[in-house]
């Protein structure tokens, strides 16, 4: 179906929706949001592409297929998981940068596990959506 | 003086989405529905955001209003769009009032080229 | 002991799997184990003899009470001398009637097995252990009655035996166990010192039962002797070895083990000499109805088996030296038998009697070993046989009062039977003409015929010797089970007397019998008439019936409607609730604790109510989606007024989400499935409504409940201090619980995966698994 | 005290999978990373073993947080054996895979999901959070639908269809139990909740909520009533995951209603005889259907439920002397269940069927490996002195103290039928000759000897496994006796956990 | 209100029990998500419900000065939701491969007599 | 024009900085001080788009407000009574604006006000086709539109 | 009459009383696009709800929730309108 205002639309509701998209995922240890929310609206912000460009031209943008995401997203959380261990600490305990960053904050492995759980579920929601809908249309 | 300034433009919100209520309980058919109440919400509901602009009377919370009053004006009409042209392809049936169609000649036309090609 | 209980084992163990590498014509050599194994427990004749009881003690599973304990006593060393002396007879005769077959390795591995498993279950003096070897014999028959496993009445033979005695192992199991339990020991010497107590238990009959069910499946009693005749399938050599001289006699030696423990009551008596009795006669009058020779000598079997167990419930020290020394000569005179037919059927192809004669013409020596064999258990003086029917006529008599008559007669009229069902295995192949076709045979190899002889000279030395056997082997074997000391003499003559007289009558009408009965087709016919009111028949309708109800019931139970499964499953937990619910108590409302409500609130709770009956009733599948997003999104207003955000975020986007999926994949959909039967939708609804308010009580009862709250102030606490964030619930999802976290995007990746190759994956054509 | 080795058994099956991931359609490399990653998960939980063997409880507070503040990881004895069962259970599949699974089903992604199905496992078992626990149920769950549809034939989303809903039910169940049990403690540690379960004031409460634990846990174990899923879907699957799915699904049910109903909630009296009755009916439904089934696996799948009961009974008997049995049974479960199934596949390779009509003649044509085959067959008749002998000592002597006669006869009738159709399945497939049409079978004889290695050394492992435990029965009985200790006074355990 | 929910409450899992005795794939679905919804408000609502304190520390401050709802019920309900997306989606996948072999959304089609077996 | 928004906006960054507070009414005089500073600046310059297409917006975005509610009232008036008034109509409407944004940004403005509703756009985005609902005559309804909104748009976009 | 009590006494009521309008039109429909009309309005009105909620309680952070809303909610009718237009092709 094809539609010139929601495509046009979806030219700048794309880098918008992605836009948010991170500032929810920086935020999550402040306020509401976080990797998941974060990465649910990234992937909406590519499902509205593909709705509007067709899923082709929604894969051409990404430049890699979703599923490599998930390797990728469960890495940087499995690491991040993982990392304390190489300090003596049990998995999973937080390890901090000791000065906060501008913007963002304070830095710590929570926030590369968030980063990873938003890699994971823009990669789980896209390779879903476009898996079906690049093999049933 | 705010106080009476918030409650006029929550009054105004409120009855807006109201008579978009009205409008999509009351409408005949399904594009005066659609007519009514995408834009009645959505000024209802700016309305409202606006109060919670004045009311909290922060920077942070008056650009995340701003912004949700961008993305409505952005998204609604699109999605009303959308789905009128949707219910016109599906024949969605208009009212008997419903007196000039333009496009109703245009989507004749092609039909017949789509069915001229076929054969 | 253990040693010899072991190289059996490890010869069987090696044997099994690497035997075809062993490249031999004849197996004759294999005999070579039994026969030192015989030889040295010849050894221990004087040890016992002295009155010592050597004992070995080896700890295996001793949490269990599970150990290798041995013990040699009289028993025993009669038990393991049958096993280990007829075994090298049997090893040497198999060696050249296997000749040439192939598996032949595997044959002796499984007789090795079967052999050292039978030497555990009479040394062993823990009951477990006794279980164990029980199981192996079993086992290792059933791998020999099925060892042609080609032919499926062979098959069939063999899984009906261990049927049979596999049920009746699992009885013994349990009867063991239990009185291990009572007794607090496992072991037979202090069972037999706790005797007195477990025969006062309560639980004594059910012991009693159990164990007796077990000796008698395996000793093939009435009504479990169906799987005997059945057993001839496997190759003779087994035949003559586990089925009539040692494996059936387990569970004779187990009553016999077992009677100093549970024995000396009336349920003992009753039970064992019921069972005989009816096994003995029953058995030998169908002995006489039979033309094959295995099948006359497998019922001749049963019916001895079925006097032992009588002598052994008779319990009188005359009646356990009676047994134990018809133990001998039915073993000795059976397995020579057997071996007999077996060369016979070896070298001619055949086993009905109707078409075999004159056989002495060119099997003399066979002959010879039959007939010796025959009059031997026809209790012919200067045999052993007749021995043994002078001791046993001596135990009937002596018994108490009126029964004497009784027991005797029966008795009288089961040895009857039994001599002509001898002289027709034993002799009447031999005598008469020769066929024709039957001129030209040879004697076999003089490994298979010098064993039956030597069996049947065995029976005649011992005939004419008997206070050598009475003095070494009898007389310890019958003081193992008596308490008290007995004096065992076995004479050749012990004068005119009612017995002498009883011998004579039994032989003389048996010759008769012998000649009167002309077994024949007519006969054969006769006796399947009453096969359907047979045990065998009828345990066949029970299997058959068992079937049918189990199919049935499966069918039921599990058919194949997803719907009927989860109703079970709802309707069980609705009744446990409903139980656990009534059982609580009433419910209370403490409405101080409860909050109250705003309008948007009411109204967005009915709105959810509303749309959840609209997702329930519509009929259009893309209302029921709509619907059910209206639900979606309400419970996630409900998230924004009760403070928490995050879920809402996540609800809406999720739900939102899910609206596209079901977009996605429903519109090339059929339709709507719209089955209505009220009267099912009626029910259902009932059964659903049930579950809501239990659990809408549930909930209610445990909203009473005190709110604890140490685990999440401890979070809100330490949230932003050691956390280092302020959104609590961020906080927990990615630190105090991010293991949760961790594993849902696993989830999540998992069920990707999932879809993905759910749509792409097409298995081609070849690839099968 | 808190101790990272607890969680590498999770961790490295994690790691593997998500290098698979990295490694998406090279099916050699994820063979080997397979292997690699089930022999380093076997040697860690070997090392976890003897570590909790020798040394007693370990524990992990994970993120470093006390419990019960944050989610702890415990590795008692119950769980540590669990986890080498487990990681035995995978080696022997992961390299039977190898060969046994078809090369589409590798490139879509079976091996990845294969190791997070054992990582779900293995955290099922080490995690002492109730509602992580949950989570790893999820693992589980989702990993053994992708498995169980892993190639789309029809017969395998029938039954996938049916496993779905039924778990997912569990799953539900599961969840309103933990929801009620927040509701009235406040906290989600096992090990608190233990401590704080006795103090709730309704303790009528505490039995309505362990009913929805008994229905939850009770779906996943295949319990009667609820044990349709398992029948239903068992035979559909390729071999090699139906052996993971038989040898270690149902277990972590089992496991779950241990662990809760000894630790978290010691069950009322009726909870107790509803378990003595769910086991009875169990083992008789599992010996009905094991008798008409036709079908190898199917006939394997009521075995399965069938010897569920044994172990259910055991619970339900609750006493010190039935836990130890139980848990010798799950020991030696594990193990030849697993196998069961990789011995089906095995057939298939060897003749392309599983219908018991269809086979035969494989004694005469695979003398070695039909003997292979019936060890494992006669262990789990319980055959003495093989693996599923010595438990049944234990549960028969447990039933006679409590005098519980129903399931005596049960136990008795149940291990006839498996004895019965064990042999019957050994007649008909091994001793029959094989068919006049046979169907077209599989070229196992044209693999290289690597592959037909890959196929038999698994079944090798395992049957050496029983073999292991039925001639080592003191050290299991040893170890089951101390872990029915461990069931039996949870103080060490709530020690090594909350300190106190 | 909490009267109120748990009536709520009850109407999800009888309507997600309901949904799930009937034959029709898609209503299977349906009612595992209704139940879905029903299991997570039961922990909200024994999480023990609180007006308009989400559990986020204020600007300023470094702990909670005011009351605040309980943030526990909240996470593991996000989980919870998380899950059952995944779950929610292979399952509905499923159902359009089950209907493409079967051809109908009738759960009583999906039963191949044994002989068909493997 | 850019370069010049994009100043403004510092401006008031700056100020907001200078006062320290972070109030949006803080923020507003910011940007008109800003909006001033940079008009004085400026004046000698070419380019003076900015100064007057930022006053225009401001004004079209109160027309659009004032223009939504009247029509709100409109139909509000007309739910509100029993009796129907409206009558409704498809038209085609031969836009003036060209590119993308322009055509989105009208179509947007008019979906937005009630009456009026997008329902599709010709294959050659030349022409809207819209819904109206209270169609007296077409002719005056497509000047209406032409010379308030899509002037007024074309104005500030132009 | 304080601000909190006009709120909660008037703007509540009216939104809610929307909401129970617009659900009566989802509830009869008649077509599908009907129904997602009403659902669309549905979420908008939740936006106002959640504006006022934020205003009543507060509690800004509420204000995030309703900006998730407005950013995504028209994606569900968009779905729809794919849909249908996809079904009417077929
Ligand atoms: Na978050
Ligand atoms: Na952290």
């Amino acid at each position: 179906m094809k539609s010139t205002i929601l495509q046009a639309a979806s030219r700048y509701l794309l880098p918008i929706l992605l836009l948010f998209s991170i500032f929810l995922l920086l935020r999550g240890h402040y306020y509401p949001g976080g990797g998941f929310v974060g990465g649910l609206v990234a992937s909406i912000a590519f499902v509205l592409h593909s709705f509007a460009h067709g899923t082709d031209n929604t894969m051409k943008i990404l430049r890699y297929k979703p599923l490599s995401l998930i390797p990728a997203g469960l890495g940087i959380a499995a690491l991040s998981m993982f990392l304390p261990v190489l300090f003596g600490q049990p998995v999973m305990t937080g390890l901090w940068i000791n000065q906060p960053l501008p913007v963002i904050g304070m830095v710590g492995t929570a926030l590369f596990f968030d980063l990873g759980v938003y890699l994971v579920v823009v990669g789980v929601v896209l390779t879903i959506l476009f898996t079906i809908s690049l093999n049933t249309h | 003086m705010t106080d009476i300034l918030i409650a006029i433009i929550s009054t105004i919100g409120a009855l807006a989405i109201l008579v978009a209520s009205i409008g999509i309980l009351r409408m005949p058919d399904f594009y005066l529905r659609l007519s009514v109440t995408v834009k009645a919400g959505t000024l209802g509901t700016g309305c409202l955001l606006a109060c919670a602009a004045f009311m909290f009377d922060d920077v942070s919370v008056t650009t995340k209003t701003i912004s949700i009053v961008f993305f409505l004006i952005l998204t609604n009409p699109i999605g009303a769009h959308l789905i009128a042209k949707t219910a016109y392809h599906t024949k969605v049936e208009k009212w008997k009032g419903t007196h000039i169609d333009d496009l109703e000649s245009i989507n004749e036309k092609t039909e017949t080229e789509a069915m001229d090609k076929q054969e | 002991m253990l040693l010899t209980i072991l190289s059996g084992f490890l010869a069987s163990i090696l044997l099994i799997p690497f035997g075809r590498y062993l490249r031999f014509e004849r197996g004759g050599f294999m005999a070579l184990l039994p026969a030192l194994l015989f030889l040295y427990l010849l050894s221990y004749i004087p040890v016992i003899g002295r009155g010592e009881v050597p004992f070995e003690h080896y700890e295996w599973v001793p949490s269990l009470a599970v150990n290798l304990d041995f013990k040699m006593d009289g028993l025993s060393l009669l038990f393991s001398l049958l096993i280990t002396g007829i075994g090298t007879l049997i090893f040497l005769y198999a060696g050249s009637y296997m000749k040439g077959q192939a598996y032949a390795d595997r044959f002796y591995g499984f007789l090795y097995l079967f052999m050292a498993s039978m030497l555990g279950l009479v040394l062993s003096d823990n009951i477990l252990l006794i279980f164990i070897f029980w199981e192996l014999t079993s086992i290792s028959s059933f791998f020999l009655i099925g060892f042609n496993n080609t032919d499926p009445a062979s098959r069939k033979s063999a899984l009906t035996a261990l049927a049979v005695t596999g049920l009746g192992g699992f009885f013994l199991l349990t009867g063991m166990i239990l009185m291990g339990n009572i007794a607090g020991t496992n072991s037979i010497s202090k069972l037999t010192e706790l005797a007195a107590a477990i025969r006062a238990d309560n639980l004594y009959p059910l012991i009693l039962s159990l164990v007796v069910a077990g000796a008698f499946t395996k000793s093939a009693q009435f009504p479990f002797h169906f799987w005997l005749p059945g057993a001839m399938k496997a190759p003779t050599p087994v035949s003559a070895y586990l089925h009539s001289a040692t494996m059936v006699k387990a569970g004779v030696f187990l009553l016999a083990r077992l009677s100093p423990v549970l024995g000396d009551t009336t349920a003992w008596s009753y039970t064992l000499m019921t069972a005989g009795g009816v096994t003995m006669l029953y058995a030998a009058v169908h002995s006489l109805l039979r033309t094959d020779l295995k099948g006359i000598l497998a019922y001749s079997t049963i019916s001895a088996l079925g006097v032992l167990t009588f002598l052994i419930g008779l319990g009188t020290p005359e009646a356990l030296t009676a047994a134990v020394t018809f133990t001998v000569v039915h073993a000795l005179y059976k397995a020579s038998l057997f071996l007999t037919t077996g060369i016979i059927d070896h070298e001619t192809g055949t086993r009905d009697i109707s078409g075999l004669s004159g056989l002495r013409k060119v099997l003399l020596p066979v002959f010879f070993a039959g007939i010796l064999s025959a009059l031997s258990s026809a209790g012919m003086p200067l045999l052993f046989g007749f021995v043994s029917k002078d001791l046993i006529y001596e135990a009937t008599l002596h018994a108490e009062g009126q029964f004497a008559v009784f027991f005797t007669s029966i008795m009288v009229l089961t040895n009857l039977c039994l001599v002509a069902a001898g002289f027709m295995a034993g002799i009447r192949p031999f005598t008469g003409a020769l066929p024709p076709e039957y001129s030209g045979l040879h004697l076999p190899h003089w490994q298979m015929w010098v064993p039956p002889l030597l069996l049947a000279i065995c029976g005649l030395f011992f005939g004419v010797l008997p206070a050598i056997a009475g003095g070494s082997i009898v007389s310890p074997a019958v003081n193992a089970m008596t308490p008290e000391e007995t004096e065992v003499h076995l004479k050749v003559w012990h004068g005119f007397n009612t017995v002498l007289a009883l011998s004579v009558a039994t032989l003389a009408a048996g010759t008769g019998l012998y000649f009167l009965n002309k077994p024949g087709i007519r006969k054969l016919r006769f006796a399947e008439r009453f096969e359907n009111l047979s045990p065998a028949a009828f345990s066949g309708r029970i299997t058959a019936g068992f079937t049918r109800f189990s199919s049935w019931y499966t069918n039921i139970m599990h058919n194949g409607f997803l719907r009927s499964y989860i109703l079970k499953i709802i309707i069980f937990a609705e009744i446990l609730l409903a139980w656990e619910l009534l059982g609580g108590g009433p419910v209370y409302i403490n409405f101080d604790r409860l909050s109250s409500a705003g309008i948007y609130e009411i109204v967005n709770i009915l709105i959810l109510i509303l749309a959840v009956v609209l997702t329930v009733t519509t009929s259009s599948r893309l209302t029921a989606v709509v619907a059910m997003s209206v639900v979606g999104y309400g419970i996630c207003l409900m998230f924004v007024y009760y403070s928490a955000p995050d879920l809402a975020m996540t609800q809406f986007t999720i739900d939102t989400l899910t609206v596209v999926l079901f977009v996605f994949v429903l519109f090339n959909l059929p339709p709507f499935l719209n089955v209505a039967n009220k009267k099912i939708m009626t029910r259902d609804a009932v059964v659903a409504l049930a579950f809501g308010s239990i659990l809408s009580i549930t909930a209610l009862k445990a909203l009473q409940e005190p709110t604890e709250t140490t685990v999440s102030k401890f979070y809100s606490d330490f949230a932003y201090t050691l956390a280092k964030g302020k959104n609590v619930v961020n906080v927990i999802l990615v630190d105090f619980r991010g293991f949760d976290t961790m594993f849902e995007i696993v989830v999540l990746s998992i069920a990707a995966l999932g879809v993905y190759s759910l749509i792409k994956l097409k298995l081609r054509p070849s690839e099968k698994e | 005290m808190t101790d990272n080795q607890i969680i590498t058994p999770v961790i490295v099956h994690l790691f593997t999978a998500i290098l698979q991931l990295v490694f998406w359609r090279k099916t050699v490399t994820q063979r080997i990373l397979s292997i690699t990653g089930c022999l380093i998960g076997f040697a860690l939980s070997l090392n976890l073993f003897t570590k909790v063997l020798q040394g007693g409880i370990l524990t992990m507070n994970a993120a470093n947080w006390q419990p019960p503040f944050g989610i702890v990881f415990v590795a008692d004895l119950l769980s540590s054996t669990l986890v080498l069962l487990t990681s035995v259970s995978a080696l022997a599949v992961c390299i039977f895979s190898a060969t046994g699974i078809a090369r589409s089903r590798m490139l879509y992604g079976y091996f990845p999901i294969f190791h997070f199905l054992v990582m779900g496992l293995n955290g099922a078992f080490l995690t002492g959070d109730i509602f992580n626990q949950y989570v790893w149920f999820e693992v589980i769950i989702i990993a053994s639908f992708v498995l169980l549809t892993l190639g789309g034939r029809k017969a395998q989303l029938e039954g996938a269809v049916k496993y779905m809903a039924l778990n997912i039910l569990a799953s539900t169940f599961f969840l309103t139990g933990i929801a009620l049990l927040y509701g009235i403690t406040g906290t989600l540690n096992m090990a608190d909740l233990s401590q704080k379960v006795p103090l709730v004031k309704d303790q009528s409460m505490v039995n309505l909520i362990s009913v929805f634990f008994l229905t939850g846990f009770g779906i996943k174990a295949a319990v009667f009533p609820l044990y349709f899923w398992l029948p239903s879907s068992y035979h559909t699957p390729p071999s090699a995951v139906a052996a993971i799915f038989g040898g270690l699904l149902t277990k972590v049910g089992l496991y779950a209603l241990f662990r809760f109903f000894t630790l978290v909630i010691v069950p009322d009296n009726t909870i107790r005889i509803i378990l003595m009755g769910m086991a009875v009916l169990t083992i008789l439904t599992g010996a009905f259907g094991a008798i008409i089934k036709n079908n190898i696996r199917r006939l394997f799948s009521y075995l399965i439920v069938c010897h569920i009961g044994f172990i259910i009974g055991g619970l339900g008997t609750y006493s010190k002397v039935a836990f130890a049995g139980a848990i010798f049974y799950l020991i030696h479960d594990i193990m030849v269940k697993t196998n069961m199934f990789l011995i089906a596949g095995l057939i298939r390779q060897l003749r392309g069927t599983m219908d018991m009509d269809r086979l035969g003649g494989l004694y005469a044509g695979y003398p070695k490996i039909s003997l292979l085959i019936a060890i494992v067959l006669f262990s789990l008749t319980g055959v003495p002195p093989l693996s599923g002998f010595w438990p049944k000592i234990l549960l028969f002597s447990a039933a006679f103290d409590t005098s519980n006669y129903a399931f005596i006869g049960s136990l008795v009738l149940g291990s006839f039928i498996t004895l019965y159709v064990v042999a019957r399945m050994w007649s008909k497939v091994f001793w029959k000759s094989a068919p006049e049409d046979p169907p077209p079978a599989n070229n196992f004889d044209l693999l290289s000897p690597l592959k037909k290695t890959s196929l038999v050394l698994p079944v090798c492992i395992l049957a050496s496994s029983s073999l292991f435990i039925g001639l080592n029965a003191e050290f299991i009985a040893r170890v089951a006796d101390t872990i029915s200790n461990e069931m039996i006074d949870t103080t060490p355990y709530i020690k090594a956990v909350l300190g106190k | 209100m909490e009267l109120l929910l748990i009536f709520l409450i009850g109407i999800l899992y009888a309507a997600g029990i309901y949904l799930m005795l009937r034959r029709s794939m898609v209503r299977l679905l349906l009612g595992i998500m209704l139940l879905g919804n029903g299991c997570n408000l039961l922990i909200f609502l024994l999480g023990n419900i609180t007006k308009g304190k989400p559990p986020v520390i204020a600007e300023h401050a470094k702990t909670f000065t005011d009351i605040y709802a309980d943030p526990v019920p909240q996470a593991l309900i996000l989980t919870a939701i998380v899950i059952s997306f995944g779950l929610t989606s292979f399952a509905i996948v499923l159902l359009k491969r089950v209907y493409l072999l079967v051809n109908t959304d009738d759960l009583d089609g999906l039963n191949t007599p044994e002989e068909e077996d493997l | 024009m850019v370069r010049n928004l994009l100043m403004n906006i510092l401006l008031s960054f700056i100020w907001v900085a200078l006062t320290g507070s972070l109030y949006y009414s803080n923020f507003v005089f910011g940007f008109l001080a800003g909006f001033f500073i940079l008009w004085v600046m400026n004046r000698n310059e070419t380019d003076q788009r900015y100064f007057t297409k930022a006053p225009k917006t401001i004004g079209f975005i109160f027309y659009f407000l004032y223009e939504m509610i009247m029509a709100n009232i409109q139909v509000a008036y007309d739910l509100i009574t029993p009796k129907y008034f409206f009558k409704p109509g498809i038209v085609r409407y031969p836009m003036e604006a060209r590119s993308d944004i322009e055509i989105n940004l009208l179509s947007t403005i008019i979906s937005l006000t009630p009456g009026t509703l997008i329902m599709d756009i010709s294959e050659d985005k030349k022409s809207l086709y819209i819904h109206v609902m209270y169609l007296k005559d077409k002719d005056t309804f497509i000047a209406q539109i032409r010379n308030g909104f899509e002037k007024r748009l074309l104005e500030i976009m132009r | 009459m304080s601000l909190d009590l006009y709120f909660d006494y008037i703007i509540f009521p009216i939104l809610s009383a929307s909401v129970a309008l617009t659900f009566i039109r989802l509830l009869k429909g008649p077509g599908i696009v009907d129904r997602v009309v009403a659902l669309d309005l549905i979420i908008t009105i939740g936006i106002a709800l959640i504006t006022v909620y934020s205003i009543r309680s507060e509690e800004p952070v509420f204000l995030d929730i309703a900006m998730i809303f407005a950013l995504i909610a028209f994606l569900g009718t968009i779905a729809f309108a794919f849909y249908l237009d996809k079904r009417e092709r077929k």
